[in-house]
């Protein structure tokens, strides 16, 4: 079996995934009761009217439609992917960024013992802290930013807290990756008698490969969801995420309009997550297993 | 840094050259595990090995035979005792790469070819593109792999991954080999084959070799000299001189041979002189 | 999904005739405004200053930045992100309290547009008969007059209902899981009244429904307001002129948008709102009259009408026991100084500041506002 | 104090459990209990010590930078006026993080659940495996912003099942992945063994394939412990019962509030503390078995 | 399902006995790797073990022993050929449970006790809990792991954990013992230990024994007969006999006696007859 027909069955496998979904859903519709089912007090399964549950085909054809009643408005698909590459975009720089900033507090933990035992717990409770607390902050404060002819943009805001959700994993999976080393290879540069940076160059960094490349591709995913929650929290206009608040207002007259932007967002996950595998495809030399022997 | 380019030529036993390759003087190591307790694992080591000669440590697991080989590497520190090395010491002679090292597991570098492999060494001591590739050339046709050149570690067997991390060792030609139990993971097949081209090896660069391993007939067939250890507190209980003559002429034959079987039964009986070891009951 | 940038129909303006001497070669000074909402016609007056050239006309080049739920346009007042917000007052009075410098330039809002609307079979006509109902509200610093209306009616908002908190829309009140939901006159409650009443099959009339008034209730705050920057406006007097400037063009807008309210919609719509024309034309009737008429002139703030915000804001209790504020706002929190300045101005120019003649259309809402 | 683990680690050696000894260093003959005793609590002050020192040291300055620069509070509220409402507002702190805890926490356990069995089945049948290991990739990056406003009309936002929804969601795809791959991970030799005792395919699963996956399971739950609590705080932000950490913490915000809003935000680093300690602890608990 | 209780007592050399505990008759399997490619794992083996025999297979790497010894596990299908356990298919062997099976890792299951590793199978058979540990406890005297019955496999050394297996093996108490390489894990001294412990329970077992290895010595020392195989296809290219005597009286003075050295030196040579491996440059 060829890698192209690999992936393309893999594709098509997916595409089955969809649509057994899809007969979930509209087979819940079809026979679930409108008023969903309540146990206990709690509802466990949800309303099936179309205002809870839309027909697909309503998704669909609302997304062929205009996005809003202006002249030359146009079809909320093309504004979908307009908002997600918008989105995409603030997303890559918060990733970037993130990616920055977790590198180098790993080389810094790896460097120092105490740094990492200083540091490692406060990198876990950081990602317990709610980013809608962070944003009026960093939005506060962005503001006050004026240098020269620099002056702090919202998108930048946004920017920022994407990438405090995404150096979270490239900080400890870069972490475990400097650390990978086995011993034998440690003492080997030693009796070569090279130095840290010597082996951080030759030793360290190449061996962090196999774990750097998926804490990339989850740091992508999660700059996504960071950059889709404070573009809500910080009022920035033209991605994604506030196109799925602004949509959720019609929730009352025009259910099937918010199904779009939410299919964008999935979509723009998925294509963040392709183009990092990208990255570790350029960096597949290093991804080599240490033979068995 | 590469030091002397040629080495002086060697014949089995160069006893009583200029300066010991190796002289451990009473060497000690103690470790300290939890709070208080320690753990002996050398006790009052002497061993001097001169200029070329192939000296294997054998003895059960945990009498310390890696840690021996480790303070002479310098990975590690004696705590009593002095250990030189080419009349250096320890760390000077490290620092000075005076010495190549192979382990059990050969250590190679995943997303290195083999070339780069051995090239790694020289890599990191500043020689150049040019001469880095001629002495890579050299060596990997030495150990036999000029096919395989641009493989990667996994895609070779575990001998020629064994034979990748000695020309590795010797890249720098030091006049010193410390091996690790380096065939310790092989079948018994390889291994014998492997033992060979390592006699070849050796005699061809002259270098004096210490040798950690497990195996009787192995010890027998590679060295001058069998170092017999024995645990708690790790010691020399014996050494063993063997006569199978030079080690370019050692051959498979040699195996079926009374001389061979002798050596055999002697370190045996070194061994099981000590006393007996606990058969691996120890906790791991 | 246009950008907010400047002024996006230029076809329209109707610059060049005024002659305002400040208008010097093009070099306009740049404002921002922040609004507390998204796009749509509870913001007409500003969108429709914009369209015709009024920023321009007195020297401004105004960017009208939108809202959203999270968005506090007082904190971005405070922190010199914008020039000017427009804000609530009880919430801009609470982030008064937390430092931020802001002050109340002008009221636009003169009556509070906030309604407790229920279904008609639910027989909920007056705070009181809210015990022991699920009563939503958007939280957010929004509920503070529902919560004086309950505890005037001898309820306890902590216990005596149930609170939720409202989605975006108001299929909560739909499907019936709320009793009594929030709703502003001007948007929500327009919302229920595009929608198919399942029962009847035709839109949900006014008669299907029950609403709260706390206007009538006499625990009403006032609400829309635009919000200056205290510090710039004591130290600052470009800001001080600017301030002036900005509010003679707003309440120009807001003019516009009563003389010609079709218009004023279009023009909110064509900036794209999100929802549609009909229900922008409504909204934009609807709040014309909770502005008009405006008998001491569009913008003045009421001192009766801020006295009773402030005396609701120090003792409504939220359901967290807290009040909105808890010491009455020095008097820097609002002024009438400027906004008495551009209703001169306007008066000059001939223009009706009080609308004591205006009379509201009626507007027949379609299914989803289209 | 290990982080979360990676959720994917694309290569082949995902060994969660993986011991910190470093090779063979672990000295023979001296027996385990010689490692505990009084240098336990040296280890623990070896590994407290600096996380606090650094804590204190970053609450001192950030104190400092407020006092100094006169920040108000609307811009960076100072630790002694968070602190100041903490106290003030505890009781309503502690019902709340009660509310949303126990939202995150049935999220949890019933995604969990959901999740484990799903893997079950994905492991034993091919076809199913195919459908939903991309579906599974496509719900990893959901927004939960995308999500909330859509339960809530879905299930009625009078009800707390859209948030535990939202939870159950966010969890589900770190512990299906790794509990998945798990149990691939059954060495040959252990199914050759099986096989050898021709045991059925559910002894299989039952003493092999399901222990084996266990330390694979933890990890995803260490990643899904901390993301269930903030979940369900951002859930509480689209509608919904106002008795909740999101809710307050919002609520707080819009009035400008800030050291109100933060102390929530303190009640809920707290909660999302709690989470990942249980976790850590049942993982503790369930892998002092093993090698 | 725990099949006949007690053994008929074999000694070493029980070949005329009633049913064949193994005939293998030219079985032949070929592997279907990557598009087209195949490899001839087998080709055309044939062996008969009799009841309580100890059978070794000794050949250079990628011969075929583990296939073979798969194939009779069942563990494989061959593509060509018979094989009979104890008369009957191999998968109805298999299924009745003739058989008890060790591998080289020892293959306990990490989160089970000794004595809960060694129970598995009886479990899986559903026997009951008091049988189970009476037998257990039998087993773990025998393998000498009375102090460690409640120890995880992580809390125990190779050579511990390959007794485990071992037990686990016998705990249905097999007529026959399939074995690859379980000591090729262990270090040489262990082994040796390893070896004589084995020999001993074997006799006292009366299992026949069909025993992978790659270490002649090994062989020697455990067999009745030690089949020595050639690689690619896989092939019988001989087969020695052994008679060091019953097991029973097999002791660490056997290894230097000229029995030992002669039998080493049959199998070394049936070995290199076989046309010469090549020296694992196969790829991997
Ligand atoms: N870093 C260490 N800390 C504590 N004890 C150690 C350390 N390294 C080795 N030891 C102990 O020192 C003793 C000697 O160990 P060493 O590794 O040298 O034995 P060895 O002869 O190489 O054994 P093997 O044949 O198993 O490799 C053992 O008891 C071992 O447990
Ligand atoms: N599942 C398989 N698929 C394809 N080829 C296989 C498979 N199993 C074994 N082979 C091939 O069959 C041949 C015999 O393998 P086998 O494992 O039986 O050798 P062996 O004698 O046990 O070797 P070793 O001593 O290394 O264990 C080898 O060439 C091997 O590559
Ligand atoms: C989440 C959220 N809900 C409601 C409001 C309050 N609000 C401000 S302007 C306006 C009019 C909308 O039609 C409303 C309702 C808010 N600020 N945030
Ligand atoms: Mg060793
Ligand atoms: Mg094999």
């Amino acid at each position: 079996m060829t890698r192209p027909g690999v992936r393309f069955s893999a594709v098509l496998w997916g595409l089955a995934g969809l649509v057994l979904l899809a007969v979930l859903w509209e087979g819940y519709k079809a026979v679930g009761p409108v008023t969903g089912v309540q146990f206990f007090g709690q509802s466990i399964l949800p309303k099936t009217d179309d205002r809870s549950m839309p027909h697909l085909v309503d998704m669909v054809t609302r997304a062929l439609q205009p996005v809003n009643s202006a002249v030359g408005s146009p079809p909320v698909w093309v504004s979908v992917i307009g908002a997600a590459l918008n989105s995409l975009g603030v997303a890559a720089v918060g990733w970037v960024a993130g990616s920055v900033v977790g590198f180098l507090l790993a080389l810094l933990m790896q460097r120092l013992r105490v740094a990492e035992r200083a540091v490692l717990p406060w990198l876990i409770l950081s990602q317990t802290v709610p980013l809608i607390a962070l944003a009026p902050v960093i939005v506060a404060w962005g503001g006050k930013i004026q240098i020269g002819a620099f002056s702090w943009d919202r998108w930048m805001s946004v920017a920022v807290i994407a990438s405090y959700l995404a150096f979270f994993p490239v900080a400890v999976g870069a972490l475990r990756g400097l650390q990978s080393p086995d011993a034998i290879h440690l003492e080997l540069m030693r009796t070569y008698n090279a130095g840290w940076f010597k082996t951080l160059l030759r030793l360290r960094l190449p061996a962090s490969v196999p774990y750097l490349i998926p804490a990339l591709r989850l740091g992508a995913a999660s700059a996504i969801v960071g950059t889709v929650v404070a573009e809500v929290s910080t009022g920035y206009k033209g991605g994604i995420g506030r196109m799925i608040i602004e949509f959720a207002q019609s929730g009352t007259s025009d259910p099937a309009k918010a199904y779009a932007p939410i299919a964008g967002a999935v979509i723009l996950g998925l294509v963040s997550a392709g183009l990092v595998a990208l990255v570790g495809l350029a960096l597949k030399r290093f991804n080599r297993q240490e033979a068995a022997s | 840094m590469v030091t002397t380019p040629v080495q002086t030529p060697a014949t089995g036993a160069a006893h009583a050259a200029s300066v010991a390759a190796i002289s451990v003087r009473s060497a000690g190591k103690v470790f300290q595990v939890a709070k208080g307790a320690e753990v002996r694992a050398l006790d009052d080591v002497s061993l001097t090995v001169a200029p070329g000669e192939f000296v294997s440590l054998i003895g059960p697991s945990g009498c310390g035979k890696s840690t021996l080989l480790r303070l002479i590497a310098d990975l590690d520190e004696a705590t009593s005792g002095e250990i030189l090395v080419f009349g250096k010491t320890a760390r000077q002679a490290r620092i000075d790469q005076e010495y190549g090292i192979a382990f059990q597991s050969a250590g190679l570098l995943p997303w290195r070819s083999v070339q780069a492999n051995i090239e790694l060494p020289l890599e990191l001591h500043g020689v150049g593109k040019t001469e880095r590739s001629a002495r890579a050339e050299e060596l990997i046709e030495l150990v036999g792999l000029t096919d395989f050149r641009s493989r990667f570690p996994d895609q070779l067997s575990g001998g020629m991954q064994q034979r990748v991390a000695i020309a590795r060792s010797l890249a720098e030609r030091p006049k010193l080999l410390l091996m690790d139990e380096p065939f310790g993971a092989l079948d018994e097949m390889t291994r014998e084959r492997m033992q060979q081209e390592l006699v070849r090896i050796c005699s061809e660069t002259g270098a004096a070799v210490v040798f950690v391993t497990h195996s009787i007939p192995e010890a027998v067939f590679l060295s001058d000299r069998v170092v017999v250890m024995s645990p708690r507190p790790g010691r020399i209980v014996g050494i063993v001189d063997i006569d199978l003559g030079p080690g370019t002429q050692r051959s498979e034959g040699l195996r079926e041979n009374s001389a061979f079987f002798e050596g055999v039964t002697a370190v045996r009986e070194a061994l099981h002189g000590s006393p007996a070891a606990p058969m691996g009951v120890e906790l791991r | 999904l246009s950008g907010c940038s400047s002024s996006s129909s230029t076809s329209t303006a109707t610059s060049g005739n005024s002659g305002n001497p400040s208008v010097t070669g093009g070099a306009l000074i740049p404002v921002k405004l922040q609004l507390q909402w998204f796009t749509q016609a509870q913001f007409a007056g500003y969108y429709a200053a914009l369209d015709q050239g009024y920023f321009t006309d007195e020297g401004l080049d105004v960017s009208i930045i939108e809202g959203g739920t999270d968005i506090v346009p007082q904190t971005q007042l405070a922190d010199g992100s914008v020039d000017y917000a427009v804000a609530w007052v009880p919430k801009a009075l609470a982030s008064r309290e937390q430092g931020a410098g802001i002050t109340d330039v002008a009221q636009i809002f003169q009556k509070s547009g906030t309604l407790q609307v229920s279904m008609a079979a639910k027989n909920i006509k007056t705070a009181a008969d809210l015990k022991g109902k699920i009563v939503g509200n958007w939280g957010f610093g929004n509920e503070f007059e529902m919560f004086a209306g309950i505890t005037k009616a001898g309820l306890n908002p902590a216990t005596d209902v149930q609170l939720v908190q409202q989605a975006f829309d108001e299929s909560g009140l739909l499907d019936g899981s709320i009793d009594a939901a929030q709703a502003e006159t001007y948007n929500e409650y327009a919302q229920i009244l595009e929608t198919t009443n399942p029962a009847t099959g035709k839109l949900y009339q006014p008669s299907d429904l029950n609403v709260i008034d706390w206007n009538t209730e006499g625990t009403a705050m006032l609400q829309d307001a635009i919000w200056a920057n205290t510090d710039k406006l004591k130290n600052d007097t470009t800001y001080q002129d600017t301030t002036v400037k900005f509010l003679t063009a707003a309440l120009k807008g807001w003019i516009y948008a009563r003389d010609n309210p079709q218009k004023a919609s279009d023009i909110v719509v064509a900036k794209g709102s999100q929802l549609g024309a009909s229900h922008q034309l409504w909204q934009t009737n609807e709040v014309n009259k909770l502005i008009w008429p405006s008998s001491a002139g569009i913008g003045i703030v009421s001192d009766a009408a801020w006295k009773q915000t402030v005396g609701v804001a120090m003792s409504a209790k939220n359901l967290e026991g807290s009040t909105v504020i808890t010491k009455a706002p020095d008097s820097d929190a609002y002024t009438n100084t400027y906004v008495q300045k551009a209703l001169d101005a306007l008066k000059s120019q001939g223009v009706d500041v009080t609308g004591s003649s205006f009379t509201p259309l009626t507007v027949t809402l379609t299914e989803g506002g289209k | 104090m290990r982080g979360p683990g990676v959720a994917e680690r694309g290569n082949g050696h995902p060994e969660p459990a993986a011991g910190a000894a470093a090779g063979a260093g672990v000295p023979a003959g001296v027996s385990a209990a010689a490692v505990r005793g009084p240098g336990r609590g040296r280890a623990l002050v070896r590994s407290v010590l600096p996380p606090l020192v650094l804590g204190v040291a970053f609450l001192l300055l950030w104190q400092l930078v407020v006092a100094v620069f006169d920040i108000k509070p609307y811009l960076l509220p100072s630790p002694t006026d968070i602190a100041g409402q903490v106290v003030a507002v505890f009781a309503l702190l502690l019902s709340s993080m009660l509310a949303t805890g126990l939202n995150a926490l049935i999220g949890l356990v019933v995604g969990g659940v959901l999740a484990v069995l799903l893997a079950l089945v994905a492991s034993r049948l091919r076809v199913f495996d195919r459908m939903i290991v991309p579906l599974v990739a496509g719900l990893a990056v959901v927004p939960i912003v995308a999500l909330a406003p859509i339960l809530n009309t879905m299930f009625g936002s009078t009800s707390d099942t859209p948030r535990r929804v939202v939870v159950m969601i966010v969890v589900f795809a770190p512990i299906f992945i790794n509990t998945l791959r798990g149990l691939r991970q059954v060495r040959p030799v252990h199914r050759d063994l099986m096989r050898a005792y021709a045991a059925s395919s559910w002894q299989l699963t039952r003493t092999v394939t399901l222990p084996g996956a266990v330390p694979f399971i933890f990890t995803g739950l260490r990643i899904a412990s901390s993301l269930a609590v903030i979940s369900a705080i951002v859930a509480e932000y689209f509608g919904g019962l106002q008795n909740g950490l999101g809710s307050r913490i919002t609520s707080a915000a819009a009035n400008s509030a800030y050291p109100r809003a933060w102390a929530y935000v303190f009640g809920a680093i707290i909660l999302g503390l709690v989470f990942y300690g249980v976790t850590l602890l049942l993982e503790r608990f369930a892998s002092r078995r093993r090698s």
